[in-house]
Parts: structure tokens; C-alpha cells; sequence
């Protein structure tokens, strides 16, 4: 009986029943939009219509509690209308420009920034860490609240060359844009997995499991006299794939798992065509609270962005018009074996020119 | 229940500074419900560990269903017995991340009877995450949902859940409706989303325009960017007012230009639109003075995927220009016969991408009937390594 | 005895000897040059002395007669003093300028064209064919001259945008500038090697044929109760690598070997990094002894090109501008699946941008 | 002896046109030698057959020699006896392809004697090719050429005959001394280049400038690339003659900078030079009025070769900057050391350039004893499957 009434596949409500009477009229006929102040949009459309919105800040891990006095902030001051965006933001779309002011005032006492538009620094897209991951070769939420906390001033403000979009992930999973952001900060393991022979051949396939490794390392084996695997260290590049597909295969180690710093990778296709993020920091050890060491080297790279690029350039842009030695050389970071890169198209990576600075 | 708050001062470290704190949300949440609690010992015993305290989660769901769970469980669930098991729900967002306070309540309200109270709003692939559940609580919960008009989004090897830049609801680039198409594409393979049937995931995200604000060339297996076919909307007289206050418009414009296909003489802007790609610069840069054109419709392209295990891939130009019109058909027939091939000779976990690189692009074209044209490629090949396959046939035949 | 006075190891002369008096005075002291008209240059030292180059072309495969016949116009105009360039054409170094109209008047006579200088199509960069080599898919010398009979206006004119750089090669090793050229014209087989399984033992080491292959298509395999190997033919790609190392697997075959061309490589530094050719025509018969369509496709794109592109682009640099759809539409050349790379890294060649012409 | 000529009418149709002839080149020399004769008639079988009549060489060559000679055999050699065997000498050119009317009669003579009177001038690599010689001829040749100042260059798994550009005696552009550093390392390295034991070909290729008219970067093994650390010389007077005559500065010159680091205001041509990558482009354009800097050297890069059997490479830049002044120590030590690494680790026919990808640069690097530096790469890795193998040592030690 009540199985019957059981309801499976009806998918996502229609999107149509949220959008505000000043979006359902204007649909698709938005003429221009302007950015008043850090946070403030105004979209204005074909018919003169004008759409404010006010873009605040999240950690993006959200108690109902916080979900709740959201809606009471839309019922205050639009109508309870508002959404969310692609990096975590909420947004209150106002049709009356008063109530900017109003909204930014209780936003700011609630502790939620209001920012994040134009030439700023957005919310860090991220993934779970030790919130919710057993892969996470660091946590998510605390590095990323501990970089924002000092680039909040690149939040409230506009004050950028381009666009600056970090994205963070715990595993080389990469679960979010780590693999093509302007500055990325990634969780990366560095020991090989350490092999659960007793409970292997319980929990995992052993053809999956050799067939799961990229560069082949592992090998179908016996464990006292049982099936099980092994690896060859010499060519485990600590990935955690086979980690991902079996449980038996540990990755984590607390002493030897960090962070890597990225840089210069871009979605959008202004200008310069999409590109991927390049290793600039390989290792950073895991330092929490706080992690200082990534946080620094966060900020070291973004101020010296902030001075060196031209208007609209992106990271990655700036790096292609100074070249790789220059931008080792204005941070101070050093160039190191592991940042050649040595893995399938490796070559193509090798400087084919002698296009050099002297 | 651990009715006891305990003592979190590495984690208590992370509430100071001006970034609001994922500290104090898990705390909000903790003072009423006794998962939060658990979570917060376990995350700040992973903050002196240096270590994640989870482990994998097996096979748990809801019925009928192969996706839209993340089973989790504790590795110390004796000390934080309330997370011991601790699974998230995927739940399928509205096209656009759009709501109402009404429809918040109402998800709240769900996720209060059934769960932590700690959601992320959004996951990565732009569900609306509900965190930590226990087992007996999914099926209860997923009844809740839908009885309130939410479904589960995707997790396996299925159709992921779409999502959709805010496309024709507020911005005035979008070139086709995003969040309709997202929609519709989302409800015709609910099958495919709830019951993974393929070799390994597969993503759909649809951006309004070159800016690509669901970085969908990066993240999706299908990726429906929006463009224009005509010239640049241009008008003049907006343009001049820029350069009066301040935009200097040689630099900042012509000279960023990618195919330098822009002229400005101080009182008009001429574009080469023969030659312009579409890139949404100059418009980025001058929203008032111009428009992209309005013959308008989507570039589709395939497989990009993050590094694991082949290495990350950008996705590949398949339709250089399609018109948007539901119902999609193009865009179904589309994906149905890279379904069709893939389905029957991908390997298990691998991503369309990586399966059209081992076949090869050109071999993979022929088998999902699409013509090769040169946008598909950057250049063309520069190894003389070529198969002349049909050569060999024709003198078979013969 | 006569064993004892053997010279070995004495090395090539030193070039010292060959030298003009006024090249060692004014040696590493050139101030500038000039190209007063095609196919002469005059170099200008700091000194204020002169030099004449006066160039001409020829079919690099020449008789002692004919380098006898240059030796005595050098006597003659130069004092002796001549050289040859890195694309096979012959360079006499005039102090006198009232000798540059007499000698390009007896090269005329002689049937050496003066020219190849500036912006001008210069000796094609050539290999053996049917004259020597054993794995040549075409002629390389009758390519070549049909080809130069037709782009001769360019020689001796500097009528193009930039330089034209042309190779020729008759198989796939590519003896020569194929890889990096404005166009190259490449010989290449169609057909897996027919096994001499008789005489496979006896000429060849299977385990050296074996991993000769890229594709991994051979495999040992006995023949008659004989050590052997066996072709997958659907994995051949007719590179002839086994062939170079193994006479047994013959892979020349008069019905089906022919030509491809290629376009837009170059080597210099000069604005764009070095790049490679890319393929345009993947296949065209041989058609001996003047190879019509051939010469017909070669003069297409040299035609188009010079119709399109801007001065001092590189073929390159011209499709690099207009895009490569852009260019296949000009020529009239048919865009097929074996122009999309399926190689190593041929994913690296797939258009991941929305940037394109509508 | 084939006394008679035969008819060819197929390559009598490659007598026309205005290009000069290699069939009638082969004429001349048929006139008096009957190797000649044999090989038109053999070249007009090849055009009725369409297909080569040589078989593979097999193992000729001179006393004590690896390489410098390249077997060849026809494939009917009752019909063409005179080539039944028509093997090639490489002869290694003077440095530059330098010579005067002596040296060249003397040569000929030389040949006239010995083989078919044919000549390549020259080979693709640079050797004067001397076209076809019977086996026992192949002594008394090479005796022949020794005693007139000649030696043979290379072939198979050996250090091939270096070249070099023109250069300082006549170039203006030369950085260094091409001539000089090519003849110094081809008699350092005669060993080398005479007894294979290589694991395969070994190439140096020496160009004054970054216009690099010997191919060094898309050719050679080693690749020696003439450039400058300092300004670009610039003469003002001159530029402006330029501008005066017609060149259009702004869009022929600055527009075509590939790092956009000139401005030209109508009179003043000014330069970034930190932002100059020696392109070259700028003065190529202006001769009389731009000049290399004054502090002079070399890029040393490695690794190029055509496409046989991974794929075509080009150069990898290994030193930035040289200093290039005999005996060259830095140069020679650096090929050493890669042969020592290569000659032990790299497999049969597998080219350095291969090698250096199989292995990895940054292994290659260490193995030679040269520190990893930025301007090896035309960026960082994009994959973060990263070998930390340092750390894995230091913990093993502690
Ligand atoms: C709201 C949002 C879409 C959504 O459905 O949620 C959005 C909205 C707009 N984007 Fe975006 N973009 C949004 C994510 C993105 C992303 C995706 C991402 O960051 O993960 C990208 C690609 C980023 C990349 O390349 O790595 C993106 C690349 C752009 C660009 C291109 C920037 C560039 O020069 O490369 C523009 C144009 C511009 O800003 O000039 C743009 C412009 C815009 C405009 C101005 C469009 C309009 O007319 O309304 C919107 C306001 C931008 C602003 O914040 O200043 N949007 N935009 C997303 C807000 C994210 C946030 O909260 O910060
Ligand atoms: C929840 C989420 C991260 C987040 O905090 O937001 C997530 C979490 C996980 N991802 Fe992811 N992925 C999430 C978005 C992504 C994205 C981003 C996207 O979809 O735009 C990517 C990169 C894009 C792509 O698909 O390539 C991504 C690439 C991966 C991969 C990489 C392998 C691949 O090529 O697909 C794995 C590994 C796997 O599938 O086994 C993975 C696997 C996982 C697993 C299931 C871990 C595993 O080994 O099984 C994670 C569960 C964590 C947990 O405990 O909850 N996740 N994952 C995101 C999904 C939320 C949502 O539905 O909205
Ligand atoms: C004589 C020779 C060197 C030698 O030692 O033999 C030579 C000599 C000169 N080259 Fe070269 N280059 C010579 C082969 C090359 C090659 C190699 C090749 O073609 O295989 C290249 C690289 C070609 C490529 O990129 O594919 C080459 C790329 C250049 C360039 C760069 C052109 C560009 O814009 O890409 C210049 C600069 C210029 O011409 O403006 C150049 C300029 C020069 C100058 C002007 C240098 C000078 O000041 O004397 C010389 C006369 C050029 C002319 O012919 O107009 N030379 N030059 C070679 C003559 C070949 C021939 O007979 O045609
Ligand atoms: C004679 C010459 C072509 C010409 O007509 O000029 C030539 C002729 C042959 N080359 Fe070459 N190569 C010649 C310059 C080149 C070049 C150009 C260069 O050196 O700048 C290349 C490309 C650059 C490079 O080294 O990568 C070249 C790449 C090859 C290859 C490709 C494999 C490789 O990666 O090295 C082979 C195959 C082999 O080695 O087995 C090859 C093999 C051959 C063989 C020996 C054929 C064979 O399979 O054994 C040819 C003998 C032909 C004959 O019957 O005389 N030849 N060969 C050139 C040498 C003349 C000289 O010494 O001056
Ligand atoms: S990036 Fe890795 S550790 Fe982080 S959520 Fe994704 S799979 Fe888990
Ligand atoms: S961590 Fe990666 S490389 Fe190492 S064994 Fe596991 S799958 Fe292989
Ligand atoms: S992708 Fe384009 S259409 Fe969509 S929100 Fe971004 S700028 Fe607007
Ligand atoms: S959209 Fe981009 S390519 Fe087109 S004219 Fe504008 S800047 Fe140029
Ligand atoms: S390209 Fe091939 S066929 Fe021609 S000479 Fe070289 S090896 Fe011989
Ligand atoms: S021709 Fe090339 S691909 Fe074919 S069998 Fe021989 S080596 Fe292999
Ligand atoms: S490489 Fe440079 S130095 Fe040598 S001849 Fe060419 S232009 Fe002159
Ligand atoms: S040499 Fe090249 S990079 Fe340097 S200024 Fe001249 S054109 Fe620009």
C-alpha cells in the first residue's frame, strides 16, 4: 500500500515556480547590466525594468539554522525571492534599490560579506574534506576559511586586474575546478597506499583494483597464501585512484599527506582559451588550524598579480605575457625537478623555442 | 546521543577572522541536533590527527534507486556514535539555483526531521547537499522529499545532475535558455540518473555564453556553451561613452582582442565579425554598447573530466553551432548515440572523454554518425601515422 | 706497409683554406645586408668592404661535369671562392659588382636560375627516391623538379608575403625538413608489409622487428614450423619502421603508394615558435613521370596564400590567423577523419575552446 | 659496361621546363661513365613500375669505419649490372659548404675515378654525397679522399656529420663563431662519428642566430642557437630611413613582436628588452638599422628529430645562455655526459630526444648533473601525478 503511493523519479521542481514576476516578465530580454558597488548588480531590462542583486559570502557548509534567517532576510526585503550561485554565493534579487542598503546592514550582522561580483575574489569553490571524505588528504572547509579570512578585502573589493578564482580540493580527485583555476590549493597524498592484505580480497576485486592504477604499479599477488596485491613503489605516484576502488588500499598517512599550489588555469573563453592550472608549490605540510604556510603563499601570489597584471588579464594571462622564469622570479618560489612534468604528454610541455628573456 | 558539547579548540581557532565560519554553522546546528555534535569532535580529532576519521561507505540508498547517495562512515564510531554512520544525500536543485524563502523552509524543515541539519549549498556539481544521515533515515527521507516535489540528483555511473548558469532569468547574454534546457534534459533522463547503467559518470552543464559561468568546458561530459552566429550588436554611441569615462578602448579592448579582428579610431568601432570567435570580451568589457547578435544558439561540445586516472581534459568542439529549441531533440539524439557506443565499449571508469581518445575522435564520429569538420580540431594532424582503413576496404570489396 | 700509411680520422678540411681573402679580413665584422634584387645580396662591413652573393638554384643531384662548369665560373667572376647554402643552391662570393651581370648572364646560359633570396620560394629540401633508396613511395628528384618547374616565378621573383620554405621526403623517415615546413610533400606506403617468411630468419632479428613497430603490430609467430611474425593489419599504419630494419617485410607497393601534403611548419624563431607541418592532402596517386595533381595542389596553396596572407607571415602564421576551417574552405580541400590526429598525444590536437568563426 | 643508351622517355618528359634537371645532370655524366648510364636506365624502370628497384645496403664500408658509407643493391641486376652494387659515400663537407674552384676539381677528380661522376651538393644532413660506388671501389676511394684532406661523415648509431650556418663570414647576425665550433667539435669527435656505439644517431647542427638556417632545432640532437643577453642595438637615423622608404613600422615591426615589447611613436623606436625573446623578427625587418646585443652566446638545446617511430620532436632549450669560445669544454661536457647517460640507459634505436621523454626531463636533468630551471618549460605540469621521490629517500635514511 504504502509502497504504491511511493513517488521515484519526478525530478527537480521546475525551476519557473521561484523566479520573481520581475524575472518571469523579462525573461530573456535583459538589455545591460551594472555593477554600483562590490556585491550590487543591476540588471536592467528592454523595458526599463531594473533587477538589483546583492551577492553575500558563505562558508557553503550551511546550518538550516543560517538557511532560515536567509529567507527571512528575502521575505524582509524581496519578496522571498533568491538564489544561489555556480561558486557558492547567495544572491537577493530586490526590485526596490532602498532596500539595498537595509539588506547589506543585516547581511553585515549576521557575519556574511557582501562581494564577490566584478574584478574581485569569489568564494573558493571546494569540496568535503575531513567534513565528509574518507579520501581528503587535508580538510577543505578550515583552509579555505583560513585563506579567505585574508583575502576578504579582495571580497568587499573590486580592486583586482581580472577576475581572480581560487578553487580548492582535498584529493586528486579534484572534485570542483582545482584542474583550472587562476589559483588553486590542492590536497595531494605522497606515500604509497599501505595494503590491508587480511581484508583485501573481501572487499575489493583484484582486476579492478590492478586495472584502477594509472601507471600500472599494481600487481595481482598472493598473501599468505591468499590472493592479494602489490605495489611497486618505485612507480606509485600517490593518487589514491586504487585507494578510490578498494578500501584496503590506505592512503592516508597524517605525517606525510599537504597541499600544492597552482596557478594559472581558466574556464571562461575571453580572450585567452580555456586553460589548466601549473604546479608552482609542489608540497606544503599539513599545518592546522590554520596552515599558514598555504595561506602565505596564497596571498604572496595574488599580491604579486594585483601589481603586475594589466587591466583584465588573468593569472594565467599575465604568466603567458611575462613568461614562467619571470613569474619564479617575482615570487620568490623555486623551481624544482617535480614541477617538469613527467607524466603522459609530458614532451609537449618542454620549451620547443629558444623564445627566451635574457 | 552525545548530549556533551565537547571541547573543539583547534576548530574553535577557525571561528576567528572576517570569512563567516564553517565552525560556527556546525555549531549552530549542534546546539539542537546531536549529529552536528558528533561532528564536530570528529572533525576536530581529525584537526590533531591531521587525518580523515571516515571511511568508505558501501552500498546504501534508497529504494530502486542506484544513485544519489554517498554512504560515509566513522572510523571511531564508539567516540562519536552519532556519525558512526553518516551518509549525504544529492538532492536535485532547481534549474539555476533559484529559490523561494517558502521552498527553503520546506527543505529545512525535511532536513531537520531527518538529518544533521548541515547542508552545502551547493556540492560541486550543484546539488543541494544534505550532510550526514543515518541508514534507517534514507528511505523516510527521500519520502519526504519527494512528497514535497524533490528528487534525488545523480552519484555512480549515471547521468550527473545538470546545472545551469542563470542564463536567460537575469543576464543579457544568454544565448538560448539554459535553465529550460537544463530542465528539460534533466527530466527526460531521469532513468539514466537514478540507475547508473554506464561505464562511468556522466556530466551535462549548460552556460549561456562564451564566459561559460558553470566552467562546463572543464567539469561536464556534455558541455552546451551558448553563441552567436551574426554580427556583434553594436551601438556607437554607447561606445563613445565609455571611452569618455575612461575606458581606453585600443587597449583594453582592441588590443585584447584574440584575433585583433577590432578597430577603433577615436569615434567609431569597427569588428571583422568574419573573423571574430565569439570570445565576449569586448562585450564583457562594454555590456551597455554591445550585444552579441541574434541569430543565436549553443556550441556543443564533449568530455571534459578532472585529471583521474587519464589526466584532465578540457571538453572537444562536437557542434559548432546548434540551434536551442525544446524539446532538444539535437542535443538528445546527441547524447544518446555517444550513449549508445560508449555504453558498449567504454571500459568501467572510463570517462567518455578518455573513451574518445582511445578510439580516436575520427573513428569515434564515424560510429556516432557525425561528420569530421575542421572546427573539431585545433590543427590538423602533424604525425604521418594515418590509417587508411577505407582504402583497405574498398579493395576488399573489390 | 701500404695499411701503415692509411689516413683515418683526419676530419673534414678545415673551411679556413676555402675562404674568400675579403671574408677572412671582414670575418665576424658584417655591419648589414641588402638584397638589391633577387637572388643577389650584398653583405656590408664595418670596414665599409663589400661582398656580392649572387645564388643560384639546382636539382642538388649533379654531375662532376657541372660542378666542374660552377668551379670555372668561379675562377672566372670570383677568384675561385664559392659555396653552397643549407638548401642545395650554389653561392658565388663576388668582390667586383660589375661581375654579378656576367655571371647571372652565364648561369642563364647554363640553365641555373638566379633567385631564392628574401620573400621567395627557395630549392626544394629533398631526398634520394627511386635515384638511391630502397624505401622511397615516390620519386623524390622528378617531384621536385615538376613542382620548381611551376613555382619557378617564385624563385626568381620576391613576390610572396614572407619566405616559402618546400621539402620533399619519400617515405616517412623523413630525411629532410618534412616535420617543419610551409609545405612538404611526403611519400608514404598504404599497405602492411608483405612477410618474406622464407627469408625472415635468416635477414632479420625477430625481437628487434618486433619492437621496431609503434603500434605494437607485430608479433612473433612461427611460419611452417619457422620462427616468424605476423602483422595485425588492422593496427598498421604503414610507417615502414619494420621495413628499415627488417628487408623481409617489404613495404613498397606500386598500386598503392603515392604522396600527402602538408603545410604550415617552420623552423625559424622569428615571431611564432618553431612549429610542425600539419597534413591537408592525405593522399594523391603517383603519377609519374610529372605527378599533375601534385604540382596542381602545391601551386593551389601557394596561390591562396599569396592571395591572403599579410607580410612576413609564415603559411603558419596566415592559418593560424583565419583559422583552419577558414583555410580548407579557401583551398577547396576536403576536410576527412584522417585529418584528426590519432596518435600519442592526439588529444592535445581536438579544439577545446568555443572560439571559433560562425 | 652497358655501352648503349637507352631510351628514357618517361624522365625525357623531366628535361623540360625552366628548373635545372636532374636527368639531364645524370646525362652528363652518362656520356662518359656507364654507372650513370645504368642508373637512367634503371630511374625510367622505376617511373614505368612505380616503385623503387633498390634493396637494403647491407653491411659495406671502409676498414676500420662504422659508418660513411650507405649499401645499396639493385633489384635487377642482370638488366643494370653497373649498378648491381651502388653504394654512397658521405663525405664530410667543409664547415659552412666553403670551397674554392681547386678543391672542387679535385673532388671531382676524385670521383671521376672511383664512382658514377653523381653528387649530391649536398645531403640532407650536409655531406657531399657521392652517388654510387661498386664494393670495391669503396678502399682505393677512401684512400683517395684521405690523401686530398677528406674523410668520410656518418651513418648508423653515431655522432652524424655536424653543419653550421654561414655565419661570421658573411652574416652580420652570428653570435658566435658557427664555422669555428662546428669544425672544433667534428675533429674532437672522429671517434665518435667513425665507430657507432650509440644506441642510435647523434646529430649537432650549429646556427649563428635564431633565424637558425641550418634547421638545428627541428633537426638536431644537439641544437646550438646563437643569441644575446643585452639590448637590442638600435640606430634611430637608420629606423627612420626605414619608415621613410615604406616599411610600416607600427604594423610590420611592433604589431609582429611576439611579446608586443616595442613602440614606435613616428620617430623613436623604444624596446623592452627585458620582454624581448630574441625573436629576431624586429631586426630582420630592419638590418641597417637594428643589431644584436654585444654580449653574445648560445642556446643549447636538445633533442629534435623527424617523426620515426615516436613521433617528431623538436629541440628542448637545456642551457639558456652559453658562452661560446673554444675549445667549447661546456659544450663538449654536456654532450658527454648525455652520451654516458643515453649510451648506457637508452634502448636500440631510440633516439635522445626519446630517451629524454621515456625517462623524464627532470630525471634526465639529474642524471646529467644539470639543475632544473624555469626556462626548460613552456610551463609547469598540469597533472598532479607528481613522484616525490626525495622525501621517500630522506625518510628511508632517517
Ligand atoms: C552568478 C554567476 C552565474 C550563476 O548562474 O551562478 C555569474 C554571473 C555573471 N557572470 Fe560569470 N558568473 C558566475 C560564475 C562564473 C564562472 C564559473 C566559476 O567561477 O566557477 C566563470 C568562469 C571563470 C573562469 O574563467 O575561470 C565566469 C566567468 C565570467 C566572465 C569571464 C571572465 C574572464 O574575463 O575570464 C564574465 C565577464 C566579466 O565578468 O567581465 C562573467 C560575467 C558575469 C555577469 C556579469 C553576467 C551578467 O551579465 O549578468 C554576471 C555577474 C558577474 C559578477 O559576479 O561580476 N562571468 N563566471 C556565477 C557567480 C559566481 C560567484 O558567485 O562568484
Ligand atoms: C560532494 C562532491 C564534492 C563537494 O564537496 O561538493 C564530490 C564528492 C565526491 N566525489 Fe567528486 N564530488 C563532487 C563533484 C565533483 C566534480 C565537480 C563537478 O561535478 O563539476 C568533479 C570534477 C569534474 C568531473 O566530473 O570530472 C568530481 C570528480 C570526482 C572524481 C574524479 C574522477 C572522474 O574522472 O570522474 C571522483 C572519483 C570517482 O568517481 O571515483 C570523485 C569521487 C567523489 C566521492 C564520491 C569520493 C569517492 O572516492 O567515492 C566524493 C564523496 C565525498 C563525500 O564524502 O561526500 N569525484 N567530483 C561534489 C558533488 C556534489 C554534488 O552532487 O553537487
Ligand atoms: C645561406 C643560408 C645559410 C647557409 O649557411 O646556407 C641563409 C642565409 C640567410 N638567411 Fe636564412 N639562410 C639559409 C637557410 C635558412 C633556413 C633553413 C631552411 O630553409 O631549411 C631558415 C629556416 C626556415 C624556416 O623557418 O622554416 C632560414 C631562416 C631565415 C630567416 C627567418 C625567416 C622567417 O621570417 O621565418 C631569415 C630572416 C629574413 O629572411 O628576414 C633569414 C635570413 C638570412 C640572411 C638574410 C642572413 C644574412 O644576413 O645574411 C641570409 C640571406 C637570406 C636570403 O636568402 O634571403 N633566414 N634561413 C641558407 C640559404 C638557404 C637557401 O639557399 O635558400
Ligand atoms: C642521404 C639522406 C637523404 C638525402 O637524400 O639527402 C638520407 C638517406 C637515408 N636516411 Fe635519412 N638521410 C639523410 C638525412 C636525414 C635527415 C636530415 C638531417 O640530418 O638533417 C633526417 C631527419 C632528421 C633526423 O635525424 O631526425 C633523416 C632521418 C632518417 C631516419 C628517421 C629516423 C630517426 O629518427 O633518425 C631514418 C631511419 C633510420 O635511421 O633507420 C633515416 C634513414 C635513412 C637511410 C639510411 C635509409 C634506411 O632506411 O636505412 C637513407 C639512405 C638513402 C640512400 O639510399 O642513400 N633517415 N635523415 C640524408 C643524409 C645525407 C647526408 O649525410 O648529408
Ligand atoms: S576532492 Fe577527494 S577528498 Fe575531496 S571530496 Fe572529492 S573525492 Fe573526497
Ligand atoms: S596510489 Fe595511484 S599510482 Fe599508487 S598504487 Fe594506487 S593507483 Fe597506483
Ligand atoms: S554563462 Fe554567459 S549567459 Fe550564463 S550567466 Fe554567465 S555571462 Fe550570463
Ligand atoms: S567577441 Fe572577442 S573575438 Fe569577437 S570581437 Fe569581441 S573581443 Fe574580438
Ligand atoms: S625519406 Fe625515406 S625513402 Fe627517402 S631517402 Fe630518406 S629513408 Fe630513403
Ligand atoms: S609498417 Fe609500421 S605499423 Fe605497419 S607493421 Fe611495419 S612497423 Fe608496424
Ligand atoms: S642562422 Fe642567423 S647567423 Fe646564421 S646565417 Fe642565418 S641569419 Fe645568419
Ligand atoms: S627580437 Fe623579436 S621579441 Fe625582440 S623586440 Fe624584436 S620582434 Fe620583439
Amino acid at each position: 500500500m504504502a509502497v504504491a503511493e511511493r513517488k521515484t523519479d519526478i525530478g527537480p521542481p521546475d525551476f519557473h515556480q521561484f523566479l520573481a514576476p520581475i524575472i518571469k516578465k523579462n525573461y530573456g530580454k535583459w538589455a545591460y547590466h551594472e555593477i554600483p558597488e562590490p556585491g550590487v548588480m543591476v540588471h536592467v531590462a528592454e523595458s526599463g525594468d531594473k533587477l538589483y542583486t546583492v551577492r553575500a559570502g558563505t562558508p557553503r557548509l550551511l546550518s538550516i539554522v543560517t538557511i532560515r534567517a536567509f529567507a527571512d532576510l528575502a521575505d524582509t526585503y524581496c519578496d522571498g525571492y533568491l538564489r544561489w550561485t555556480s561558486r557558492h554565493n547567495v544572491e537577493f534579487l530586490l526590485t526596490k534599490k532602498e532596500n539595498i542598503e537595509p539588506l547589506k546592514a543585516d547581511l553585515h550582522k549576521m557575519g556574511f560579506p557582501v562581494g564577490g561580483t566584478g574584478n574581485s575574489i569569489s568564494s573558493i569553490v571546494h569540496t568535503q574534506g575531513w567534513v565528509h571524505c574518507h579520501s581528503s588528504a587535508t580538510d577543505a572547509s578550515g583552509v579555505v576559511k583560513s585563506i579567505m579570512d585574508e583575502l576578504y578585502p579582495h571580497f568587499v573589493n573590486m580592486d583586482l586586474p581580472a577576475k581572480l578564482r581560487i578553487a580548492f580540493a582535498c584529493c586528486l580527485n579534484m572534485c570542483g575546478a582545482v584542474h583550472c583555476s587562476d589559483i588553486s590549493v590542492l590536497g595531494l597524498h605522497r606515500k604509497p597506499p599501505r595494503i590491508d592484505h587480511e581484508n583485501l580480497p573481501k572487499l575489493c576485486e583484484i582486476p579492478t583494483l590492478v586495472s584502477s592504477c594509472p601507471t600500472g604499479a599494481i600487481r595481482p599477488a598472493t598473501w599468505e597464501g591468499d590472493p592479494s596485491v602489490e605495489v611497486d613503489e618505485s612507480q606509485c605516484m600517490f593518487c589514491g585512484n586504487c585507494y578510490t576502488v578498494c578500501p584496503a588500499m590506505q592512503i592516508n598517512n597524517a605525517e606525510t599527506d599537504g597541499i600544492s599550489i597552482w596557478v594559472g588555469g581558466k574556464v571562461s573563453n575571453a580572450r585567452h582559451t580555456p586553460m589548466f592550472s601549473k604546479l608552482v608549490i609542489p608540497f606544503i605540510p599539513n599545518n592546522p588550524p590554520r596552515w599558514p604556510e598555504v595561506v602565505e603563499a596564497v596571498v604572496n601570489i595574488v599580491n604579486v598579480y594585483a601589481k603586475h597584471a594589466r587591466k583584465h588579464e588573468r593569472v594565467g594571462e599575465w604568466i603567458e605575457r611575462i613568461g614562467w622564469p619571470q613569474f619564479f622570479k617575482l615570487t620568490g618560489i623555486p623551481f624544482t625537478k617535480y614541477h617538469i612534468d613527467d607524466f603522459k604528454h609530458a614532451g609537449e610541455t618542454y620549451m620547443r623555442t629558444t623564445q627566451l628573456r635574457h | 546521543m552525545s548530549e556533551k558539547k565537547r571541547a573543539t579548540p583547534l576548530l574553535d581557532e577557525l571561528k576567528k577572522g572576517p570569512w563567516p565560519s564553517f565552525v560556527r554553522e556546525i555549531e549552530k546546528s549542534a546546539e539542537t541536533n546531536a549529529m552536528a555534535r558528533d561532528t564536530l569532535g570528529q572533525v576536530e580529532r581529525s584537526y590533531e590527527d591531521k587525518i580523515s576519521h571516515w571511511k568508505h561507505g558501501g552500498l546504501v540508498g534508497v529504494m530502486g534507486y542506484g544513485g544519489g547517495i554517498i554512504g560515509r562512515y566513522s572510523d571511531l564510531p564508539e567516540e562519536y556514535p552519532e556519525v558512526a554512520a553518516f551518509h549525504t544525500y544529492r538532492v536535485n536543485q532547481p534549474s539555476g539555483w533559484f529559490y523561494t524563502s517558502d521552498i527553503l523552509r520546506t527543505l529545512c524543515d525535511i532536513w531537520e526531521r531527518h538529518g544533521s541539519g548541515l547542508t552545502n549549498m551547493h556540492g560541486s556539481t550543484g546539488d543541494i547537499i544534505f550532510l550526514g544521515s543515518k541508514t534507517e533515515e534514507l528511505e523516510p527521507c527521500f519520502r519526504d522529499l519527494t512528497e514535497h516535489g524533490f528528487d534525488l540528483g545523480g552519484s555512480g555511473s549515471d547521468v550527473r545532475t545538470p546545472s545551469a548558469c542563470v542564463g536567460p532569468a537575469r543576464c543579457e547574454w544568454a544565448c538560448y535558455d539554459t535553465l529550460d534546457a537544463c530542465n528539460d534534459i534533466t527530466h527526460t533522463y531521469q532513468d539514466e540518473l537514478h540507475r547508473p547503467a554506464f561505464p562511468y559518470k556522466f556530466k551535462f552543464k549548460f552556460s549561456g555564453c562564451p564566459n561559460d559561468c558553470v566552467a562546463s568546458i572543464a567539469r561536464s561530459d556534455m558541455s552546451v556553451i551558448g553563441v552567436w552566429k551574426d554580427n556583434i550588436q553594436i551601438d556607437q554611441e554607447k561606445v563613445r561613452e565609455y571611452a569618455a569615462n575612461g575606458t581606453d578602448i585600443e587597449h583594453e579592448v582592441c588590443q585584447m582582442c584574440p584575433t585583433q579582428c577590432m578597430a577603433w579610431d577615436g569615434t567609431k568601432l569597427t569588428i571583422d565579425n568574419a573573423n571574430c570567435v565569439k570570445c565576449m570580451h569586448c562585450i564583457n568589457v562594454m555590456p551597455k554598447a554591445l550585444r552579441p547578435g541574434k541569430e543565436r544558439g549553443a556550441t556543443i561540445l564533449i568530455g571534459a573530466k578532472a585529471p583521474i586516472i587519464g589526466g584532465a581534459l578540457l571538453a572537444t568542439v562536437f557542434v559548432p553551432f546548434l540551434e536551442m529549441k525544446p524539446p532538444y531533440d539535437d542535443i538528445k539524439e546527441l547524447a544518446e548515440a555517444i550513449w549508445d557506443f560508449w555504453g558498449e565499449y567504454g571500459k568501467n571508469r572510463e570517462r567518455v572523454g578518455e573513451f574518445i581518445q582511445r578510439v580516436g575522435l575520427g573513428n569515434f564520429l564515424e560510429e556516432i554518425g557525425l561528420d569530421p569538420i575542421p572546427e573539431m580540431v585545433a590543427h590538423p594532424r602533424t604525425n604521418p601515422y594515418i590509417f587508411f582503413e577505407d582504402e583497405l576496404e574498398e579493395e576488399e570489396d573489390a
